[in-house]
């Protein structure tokens, strides 16, 4: 069953197959996001209640749940490398944990400038604002135990373990600051009044989240690249790749 | 097209500062991440060239031992002999 | 030789780790004495008004057990890796989870129980409700040894780190919230009268799921810092 | 054959150690690793217990990868590191007890062993209190017990003195005629193990 | 040789101490999380009203930074006493103290300067008062190099013994309190729009003195830990 | 007379090591001190060093108690213990660059020094990567640029391979030659310096 897998499972093989989706990626993420930037600024309607700032939700929202989708993927890369001993599984979680960071960020700063003109604050104790800014701990955990490990090897499976162990957790995190936010305070700040989205409001919103994906998979893509590279320093195919392509000074 | 000018676009009905924010630093943040990913690239293949670099010397070194050792027992086999 | 039962190889590392802490016996006190600094650092800071204390006791002391727990971690395995002794525990012919699992009981029994103890007294220096002391001591009894189970995942990882001191507190920190979330819920669910015990079977429910799950990744986790 | 490298590759930092070494260590043998310093003495001795991962290659015991049979290769093992595993906290008596107990070995007779590593009289100091060499010395009095057939040492001589260096390699020559194996490194040379009894492995990748 | 003025030792050591901060990244970055860290744990222990919050937020913030710098004291000698190099430096040609102080300096620039420049967020989420905000980065700037220059006192005592680090806490944290107290009590003081130059000034004087006097304690406390 | 122990007396842990011990080091010594593990070696020599004070008795250096001339004492001073004061986190040539410049010595020349202890293809390497030998060549580096007439070194040769010893003996004997004197310890006998060129102090108190 994973015969066809095999391959893949192989860095040589997989840094050109990289390679080769790249500009692909590339090409579908820059007019995916093009179309759905200048769509969602110029030409979507503002909101009846919030006005121009709705146009926030267009960044927001994407990297929200690209945030969390990131973990999901870096938990089952984690799973497979420990389960069946895939390096390249290793780096390709590797791979996504700073893209998955920087996301992360992007939907709590986004956040806090939404908040400031809606709630009146740039932060409140919210359940979801709450979860969201464990997940940033979570993430940056990860990236701390990669970057301390100087074998890049043992780093994977430090950070695999730990990505797991934070996934377990991740559920019962959101599910007790949502228990914990519901029980102290009913809501003193009103939340976003949810408007039924029409569809020239969703239209520009599924290519900017398409977009966003997409972008994710290219920075994702050029990470990889490297962390197979920097693990196979001594491998032949890479010793002549270099030759080719160093700077010499 | 939902605005009528540039000044009101950039003024977002009254939300400018907020939407320029959170917009801009969510380009400056990505395309941070993107060069960094990019520019890594060259880095490590730099670094590996480095790596090579420093293998060639030691063998040098060693080699040049070699041939000090060969050729002072050399010498004390002529002494010897 | 090769006798040696799981039980008895259970015993044999707890009661090491215990003598030593024992002969060492700074290592019960000192984590203790940091609970209370803390917890009396926070009036100061904050000013002795009764109201607000009380309102915020359960707070305070949690955070307080929550960062006494976390200094004492490194105790766990910083110096047995330092000497070599995490090695040779590795080596030995037992199953690692289970050495694992008697070196957290025994940082539980040197550490997390102390707390449970002095805690009453601390609650009542920040004029915790009195209705609360019962959820307060329950939680701490539930909660401490997930501290303690959760940790060593944290050191165990960290532990071939040079100066993984810090790192330790980002890697651990957020696993512990979820407990800190539901024992403050459900000492202030009591402070009002009302039963706490959703709150508790919870915590119940962490303190299970670590205790099966924990020993493994921390045998995993070793495996790989001592590689 | 008690135990058998394949295949083993060892790369650190980038650099290849070894690549492609063989070994094969039988009842009877006393192995030495031999190379100058940084050659990857002490990397492949811990492949060889299990400490760490080959990056290519496997490690056989009896046949069988060790991965595979962990418990039961560790039964079999005795490795001492640079690092002794003694407890500073702990009497010299205590950590012996300890060391022996982990391994399912008779603790009652902890006093000879100490006399032989020549701590009479120190059975009860804690360990910090002694001298670099007395340190080491407590974690060696394991010799004198271990059933283990295979022992792994690195660098046991360190910071012993002469006649505890000439009384370990009369152990290991007892050991070795009673079926066991020992592999070692040292920089020193072996004296009272005649030269012929003794196999080398030398690693030189790195200066050859 | 022994060319080496005193200006050069003092910036020989400080800019060593920072290359292997700068190296190891994590020094920098890692207890500045904890401190970020312990900051979110109390909304979470004691709830998310602002009103609360607000009235708490300087004691906890400063109890944050106190705890953050404690926790990131032992690399100021211990790793430097584990390897051999306080040895050597103490076998230098030169006062101990000035090393000492470029030690400690080196010490704060790492770890307290940043806490300075992250602490206004952290304000933010704690809904600190506005007027506040003056008053909270002055005595962090003046506060924090007391914490630096007392707590090295406390390792300097602690780096010989094996296990120091919550003894470490014991010896230092009372020294802290001073500190503390005059500072919440500025920031307090700010929030309700009073002038706080009075405890501005005492903060100062605690900065001086120790300045002063905390290089030659360290010293001799370095003298007795390496005998 | 560069150095002078006067009625040294050292007990620890309630054991008299030696008692009223008495020490001359001149220009040109090179000073071996003896004795089994545990004998107070080490004891002995971070006395001399003023890293420990005796329970009885005064160090002097030319003719000065060194507690009363602590900078100058230093100054001629290098010492060399059992932990090598070597950085994990910088390299070879850094951590060697900063020992030399804490003592006021050329720094120009690290390439050269890192050469003479077999380091060379190893300066960036992080000292935290190097095996435990080239480790303490870090360390040893430095002798190739001492300008101190007084050097203690206790067990130089832990974990240095044979070429290594070999050239750090040449090195002491050009020291010594050079008006220096040598005191230090080992468990192995020196090789390449004639026996009667060395001076032995023998500890064996405990042990007579
Ligand atoms: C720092 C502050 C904030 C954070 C961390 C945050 C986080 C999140 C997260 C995690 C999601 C879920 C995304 C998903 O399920 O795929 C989300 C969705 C959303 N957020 Fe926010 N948010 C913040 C502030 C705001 C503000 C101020 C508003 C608007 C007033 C807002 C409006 C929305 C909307 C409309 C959604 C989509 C809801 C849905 O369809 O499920 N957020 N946000
Ligand atoms: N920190 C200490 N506390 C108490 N006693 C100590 C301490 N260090 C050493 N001793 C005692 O002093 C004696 C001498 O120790 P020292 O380290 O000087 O020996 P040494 O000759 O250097 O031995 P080795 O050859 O093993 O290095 C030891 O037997 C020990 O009992
Ligand atoms: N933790 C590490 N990280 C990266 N590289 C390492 C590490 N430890 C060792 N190395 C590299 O591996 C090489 C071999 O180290 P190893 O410790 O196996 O040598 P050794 O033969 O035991 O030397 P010695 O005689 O000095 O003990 C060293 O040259 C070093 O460059
Ligand atoms: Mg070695
Ligand atoms: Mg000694």
């Amino acid at each position: 069953m994973w015969k066809w897998l095999h391959p893949y499972a192989n860095p040589e093989v997989s840094y050109h197959f990289t390679g080769r989706l790249l500009p692909w990626f590339s090409a579908l993420a820059a007019i995916l996001l093009s179309i759905g930037l200048v769509w969602a600024l110029l030409f979507a309607p503002a909101d009846y209640q919030q006005g121009d700032s709705f146009r926030i939700f267009y960044i927001h929202v994407p990297a929200a749940s690209l945030s969390m989708g990131i973990y999901f993927g870096m938990a089952i890369a984690a799973l497979c490398s420990l389960v069946w001993q895939l390096k390249l599984a290793d780096a390709s979680a590797a791979a996504m944990a700073p893209v998955g960071a920087v996301f992360t960020a992007i939907a709590l700063l986004t956040g806090s400038a939404w908040g400031k003109p809606m709630w009146g604050t740039w932060w409140i104790w919210d359940a979801r604002l709450t979860s969201e800014l464990i997940l940033l701990f979570l993430y940056l955990g990860v990236i701390a135990l990669h970057s301390a490990f100087e074998d890049k090897n043992l780093a994977g499976k430090a950070a695999g373990i730990l990505t797991l162990v934070g996934s377990i957790n991740l559920p019962i995190i959101k599910y007790s600051v949502e228990w914990w936010n519901t029980l102290h305070q009913g809501s003193t700040v009103s939340k976003l009044g949810k408007p039924s989205m029409s569809l020239d409001m969703l239209w520009p919103f599924l290519f900017c989240f398409l977009g966003f994906a997409m972008l994710v998979a290219v920075i994702v893509c050029y990470r990889f690249r490297n962390e197979i590279l920097a693990r196979n320093s001594i491998r032949p195919w890479v010793r002549e790749l270099v030759s080719a392509r160093a700077t010499h000074k | 097209m939902q605005f009528n000018s540039f000044s009101e676009f950039i003024n977002m009905g009254g939300y400018g500062f907020y939407v320029w924010l959170s917009f801009g630093v969510s380009a400056l943040l990505l395309v941070i991440l993107l060069i960094s990913s990019k520019a890594d690239h060259q880095k490590i293949i730099n670094n590996i060239a480095k790596q090579k670099q420093r293998e060639d010397k030691l063998r040098q070194a060693r080699e040049l031992r070699k041939q000090q050792a060969s050729s002072a027992q050399d010498e004390a086999e002529q002494a010897t002999s | 030789m090769k006798s040696l039962s799981y039980r008895d190889a259970f015993f044999l590392v707890l009661k090491r780790d215990i003598t030593i802490a024992l002969r060492h016996r700074d290592d019960i006190i000192n984590p203790l004495l940091f609970f209370i600094i803390v917890v009396t650092l926070f009036p100061l800071g904050i000013g002795p008004e009764a109201n607000t204390l009380s309102q915020i006791a359960p707070g305070i002391i949690w955070v307080a057990a929550l960062l006494a727990t976390l200094l004492s971690l490194d105790r766990l395995f910083k110096s047995d890796y330092n000497d070599g002794s995490l090695e040779q525990m590795l080596l030995s012919p037992h199953p690692i989870f289970l050495l694992v699992l008697a070196k957290v009981v025994a940082h539980w029994l040197i550490t997390g129980l102390p707390l449970i103890f002095i805690a009453p007294l601390l609650a009542v220096l920040l004029h915790l409700n009195e209705q609360s002391y019962g959820a307060l001591i329950l939680t701490l009894l539930l909660g401490t040894p997930v501290l303690s189970l959760l940790g060593a995942v944290g050191v165990a990882l960290t532990v071939g780190i040079k100066k993984g001191g810090v790192l330790l507190s980002l890697l651990v920190l957020p696993l512990y919230i979820p407990v800190l979330i539901f024992a403050t819920s459900a000492i202030d669910t009591a402070s009002i009268g009302l039963p706490y015990s959703g709150q508790l079977a919870i915590i119940a429910a962490l303190f299970f799921g670590s205790l099966t799950l924990a020993p493994f990744a921390v045998g995993a986790a070793l495996k790989v810092s001592t590689n | 054959m008690l135990l058998k490298g394949e295949n083993l590759t060892c790369i650190r930092e980038d650099r290849l150690l070894f690549d492609d070494l063989n070994v094969e260590i039988n009842a009877g043998d006393i192995v030495q690793v031999e190379g100058p310093n940084g050659s990857g003495k002490t990397s492949l001795l811990r492949i060889l217990a299990g400490l760490s991962q080959p990056y290519e290659g496997n490690v056989l015991f009896k046949q069988t990868a060790i991965s595979q049979c962990r418990e039961e290769y560790h039964e079999n093992l005795l490795y001492f590191g640079h690092l002794p595993g003694v407890k500073g906290e702990m009497s010299a008596e205590e950590n012996l007890s300890f060391n022996l107990a982990l391994h399912g070995l008779d603790t009652s007779e902890t006093h000879d062993d100490l006399a032989h590593v020549n701590l009479l009289g120190f059975e009860d100091s804690l360990a910090s209190h002694l001298s670099a060499g007395q340190h080491r010395r407590i974690a060696l009095a394991r010799l004198y017990q271990s059933q283990a057939p295979i022992w792994i040492l690195d660098e046991p001589f360190t910071a012993i003195d002469k006649q505890g260096v000439a009384s370990l390699e009369q152990r290991f020559t007892e050991h070795a005629e009673q079926g066991g194996c020992v592999i070692l490194t040292t920089h020193q040379d072996l004296l009272a193990i005649s030269s012929d009894k003794v196999k080398k492995i030398t690693l030189d990748y790195a200066f050859e």
